[in-house]
């Protein structure tokens, strides 16, 4: 169990803080952020590599930050893995059991499932330098493992494969940390990676923790406008609440319904993912859980499997939406012409400016 | 490029490169006019040039040796921490680079001649005009580069392996051994090598510092110095020769070594 | 890193580095022990001084200029193009740095004893025992460290922007001095003036080629050897003080346009 | 027009070759490959950067080749962007107009147009290094543009941008291409990318040109192993052509139902992208065009809005599926236990080995 208590760091003149979040034991957390809104202060901080101005880091109740960095217990795989290039594979995996003088029968069984699981078990006596890309991951991912973390320091591992390879990772990755039970941080500033490896999530923006929860919450709830900016939310509009189930929004000129009601009179902002806007046929029938709009689209994006469209609407209003690539055709969507879209209620969101 | 479009400017400045390594190799070659391979071998042979070979690599030997004993820990802290009179420190460094060798070796036969100094010449060990000077000399006039190479040589190493090495259960002390000195070690190396060959060419500072007393503070350099003086240009020649080609070969040594390091 | 974790190793090396800083600062504020203000104002006054002085600044000038005209266009061929003879020129211009500048300074003497120097002397210009002298020595001193210098700069320049250039229209010779030039710049400015420090300060090679002569090819460095041979030690300092604050200005201003050069 | 003809380069050890492609006018052909497949080569080898060993590069029928780089008529915005840091905005636009002494009645109406489209148009007086990564994004692209190119290469150019921000530059890159009628040529090594904005793609793999053609064909029908293993599709299996409509795939030890009939006895690979993988309820009608698998879900990775999940067959065989993240929970779907999917016969594509 990772506990951060208000904790507050600074290098330079970057600050971070105030910072609180828990990671449960056996699960994963992402700290997910643009690059400089401090991931990497944070990480620093629960490494050891930088100082804590005010706040407690705590892992499994103990107050780490009195510890020197090699008594913290923590397995740590950086962007470019740290792996020891002058050292064998093999050397690189004992290198903790040899600074630490553990025994081989002590490492040997959980080293062995390590291998065992990676598939890097033949690569032993090679070169680091001879490794491909993915078989770095899995070394520098093991190297860390086999010194029994209670906490494991993932910071953008991934970030130098390609996407098929990534993919690969992320799934040997959720399978060690499911089966050895580890407690995970991972830092990165792809969204995917997060969804795919973490429970929770923490978007930092400029050394601001702007939203913490569960993952599922922060992707159909961002909690600010910058959290919806940085996850790449287009259709974000403001709006005043009406009459319970009803948003004024001027964008577009009418009244949207709502799941939720809000107070009434407050000023809001309102949004929608673009997979979740609907496209509609003229003729089919109007469902009273959600608002349609028609436009034109002004820009089609054709990306192979979905399409990106454009809707300009009377009121000026532009709506970002994505569908599936048959839809062009059965629905005949094309660049200039009319088109309906429906936003069901349940999918609109709503963010207190 | 395409040689379709080697332009004149292009041409002209592969000639000025080329004009370069002519003007510095034409010197070296120039030396073979005079070279005469029985005044060689006798000048080599001589009781004197003897004396100055052994006492140049002696001197060179143990100035390297010194000031790496110094140059390593405060290479290692100006590449790796921050702390008060860290830029004044590495201004200084550059000292010996940019302040005349004459100037520096003038500056330390002064210094012996305030309180402090005669204290020290008359209680620990005579440095004037003795060869304890020109150890001195040469390690005064190489400890900045000292510093400079081995912090170049440790800023390669990537203060990251060390934070994974000490989250993988290594003391700094440990971390420092199996990790930053083994990656480091070819600039070491070549570090190593320079300062050596710079200790032996060193001849300003020497001068001003031990003197020219033949068979007593005669390094190589200084004794180019007095053969030609007294117009021995054939065993100057051959007193050069040696130092080139010992400066030519460390030079190669470490340029391979610190090729090498740069692929690892 | 918190200050808890400052182990002993840290602190040591730490000292050591300090240790370095007092050596070379110790050494310079020793001379102000020295330091009579009537003698050196009497010192920079005389006729003497003020032609060493000005030699000094005439010759580190002119040597600048000769060694930027060619390492200009040979700076920029060694950091831009592949060429016949390319490794053996890099080679060569660290010469300088590690063969000691009294084996230079030698040779280039012993050069005018060939026949070929001997005829450069008679019917282009007598260099030895002359200004010419002081001047061609500095420049062999310096040349190999100006390419160095100049090199870096270039280097400094992404290649990539001069083909941005060229595809925008740009002739090659327009992109170097629209793009390459002016993005180099700081890092030219530095080398100029630490080339020009350089020769200012430069002792051995001058001394063999050019000798010791009062009033004829005496640049400061060589006052001070003369200055101190016959034991005039608060003149010497005099001097000394010259050439460390104009070593020390140069270094600071190189400093930050170096360091402003990295930032752009 | 860009007609590239069986062309030979090579740098170092490397060699590229042969390649032959055509980028129409006013079209979008983008070059995608692993690194070190050749993208950056066949760059040079346009731009004039790198020596051509033999074949053809024609630009408007004219010998590129026989041109030095500044009279080529070529818009280049590199990966780094190549902005002149000494150079105001201003500046930098006008650089092509200085350097060819082009007065300003001939920019100017168009820098106006591209400043207008870019809104770039308050930047002018601002240095590079005040300007955020969108903005230089822009002025690259305007001062490309500006000097009215032939044909414009975009090497990798919104890689440093986040996701949101690079789909906002791939919309209006596409609107300058259309609205300008540019010949685009885009090197990438994003699928995305190269989906979103090109009409012709080309897959350079280890320096060969493994596919080149219409980006809905790549998308459908990758013609080779490694093409499809680049597009990162895991489900490759080898098969043999029975019966027309029928292959033979050991793999699940059933009969695939494909669409299009293929020479008995061939030796194949059989292949389906993620996406294309239906997943069925046991008691949904049997289709005649799919072929109905059955296995466990051995992992299931939770992307937000959709999920991945691998279903191991009976005889072994491991199937990736992408689905609609709601489909979880309406089928029932969960680790270990059983399911059904469809493998739709339109949707297998066949390659020969």
């Amino acid at each position: 169990m990772l506990e951060i208590d208000g904790l507050i760091a600074q290098v330079g003149h970057f600050r971070l803080g105030e910072v609180s979040l828990a990671v449960a034991p056996g699960s994963c957390h992402a700290v997910v952020g643009p690059s400089g809104s401090g991931k990497s202060t944070l990480l620093g901080a629960i490494l050891g590599t930088l100082p804590v101005l005010r706040g407690y880091i705590r892992l499994a109740g103990e107050d780490l930050t009195a510890l020197p960095i090699e008594r913290r217990q923590i397995g740590y795989v950086p962007q470019q893995l740290g792996l020891f290039p002058h050292l064998s594979v093999r050397a690189n995996l004992l290198y903790s059991a040899r600074a630490r003088r553990v025994p081989e029968p002590v490492y040997g069984p959980l080293l062995a499932r390590l291998l065992e699981i990676t598939g890097i078990g033949g690569l032993l006596d090679r070169r680091i330098q001879t490794l491909s890309g993915g078989e770095r991951q899995r070394v520098a991912l093991v190297r860390a493992l086999v010194a029994k973390p209670r906490l494991v320091l993932l910071d953008e591992p991934f970030s130098a494969l390609n996407e098929s390879l990534r993919r690969e990772l992320w799934w040997l990755v959720k399978e060690l940390q499911q089966e050895q039970g580890l407690t995970v941080m991972l830092v990165t500033h792809d969204l995917t990676e997060a969804y795919s490896l973490a429970d929770q999530i923490t978007v930092l923006i400029d050394g601001r923790q702007e939203q913490s929860g569960d993952k599922a919450a922060i992707y159909r709830r961002p909690a600010s406008l910058a959290v919806a900016r940085f996850l790449g939310l287009k259709n974000l509009f403001p709006a005043r609440a009406q009459t319970p189930g009803l948003l004024d929004c001027p964008a577009f000129g009418v009244q949207l319904r709502i799941k939720d009601s809000k107070v009434e009179g407050e000023e809001l902002w309102v949004g929608i993912r673009a997979e979740h806007v609907a496209v509609r046929r003229p003729n089919d029938p109007l469902r009273p859980d959600e608002t349609r709009l028609s436009g034109y689209f002004e820009r089609i994006l054709d990306l192979g499997d979905s399409a990106m469209l454009h809707l300009r609407t009377p009121s000026g209003a532009l709506l970002e939406i994505r569908c599936r690539h048959r839809l062009l055709r059965s629905y005949a969507i094309q660049e200039g012409k009319m088109g309906i879209v429906g936003l069901p209620a349940d999918e609109l969101f709503v963010i207190r400016s | 490029m395409s040689l379709k479009t080697l332009g004149f400017g292009v041409r002209a400045s592969i000639v000025a490169a080329l004009a370069v390594l002519a003007i510095y190799a034409g010197l070296i070659l120039s030396l073979l006019w005079f070279l005469d391979p029985e005044i060689l071998r006798r000048t080599l042979w001589s009781a004197r040039s003897l004396f100055s070979i052994r006492l140049s690599l002696y001197a060179a030997t143990l100035v390297t040796l010194l000031a790496l004993a110094l140059a390593i820990p405060a290479a290692y802290a100006l590449a790796r921490y921050r702390f008060w009179g860290k830029e004044a420190t590495e201004i200084v460094l550059e000292f010996p680079l940019i302040i005349s060798p004459a100037a520096l070796g003038a500056t330390i036969l002064i210094f012996f001649n305030n309180p402090v100094g005669e204290w020290i010449q008359e209680n620990i060990v005579y440095f004037v005009f003795n060869v304890a000077g020109i150890v001195l000399a040469q390690l005064i006039t190489v400890l900045g580069l000292a510093v400079r190479m081995l912090k170049a040589a440790f800023e390669s190493v990537p203060p990251e392996l060390e934070t994974v090495a000490q989250t993988l259960g290594a003391g700094r002390t440990y971390a420092f051994l199996t990790v930053t000195l083994p990656l480091a070690k070819n600039g070491l190396l070549a570090a190593l090598i320079l300062i050596w060959a710079k200790a032996l060419g060193e001849f300003g500072a020497t001068l001003m510092v031990a003197g020219s007393m033949a068979m007593r503070t005669e390094t190589l350099p200084i004794a180019i110095f007095m053969r030609l003086s007294s117009a021995d240009i054939e065993a100057t020649v051959a007193l050069i020769l040696i130092l080139v080609v010992i400066g030519l070969t460390a030079l190669l040594i470490a340029r391979r070594l610190l090729a090498g390091s740069a692929r690892a």
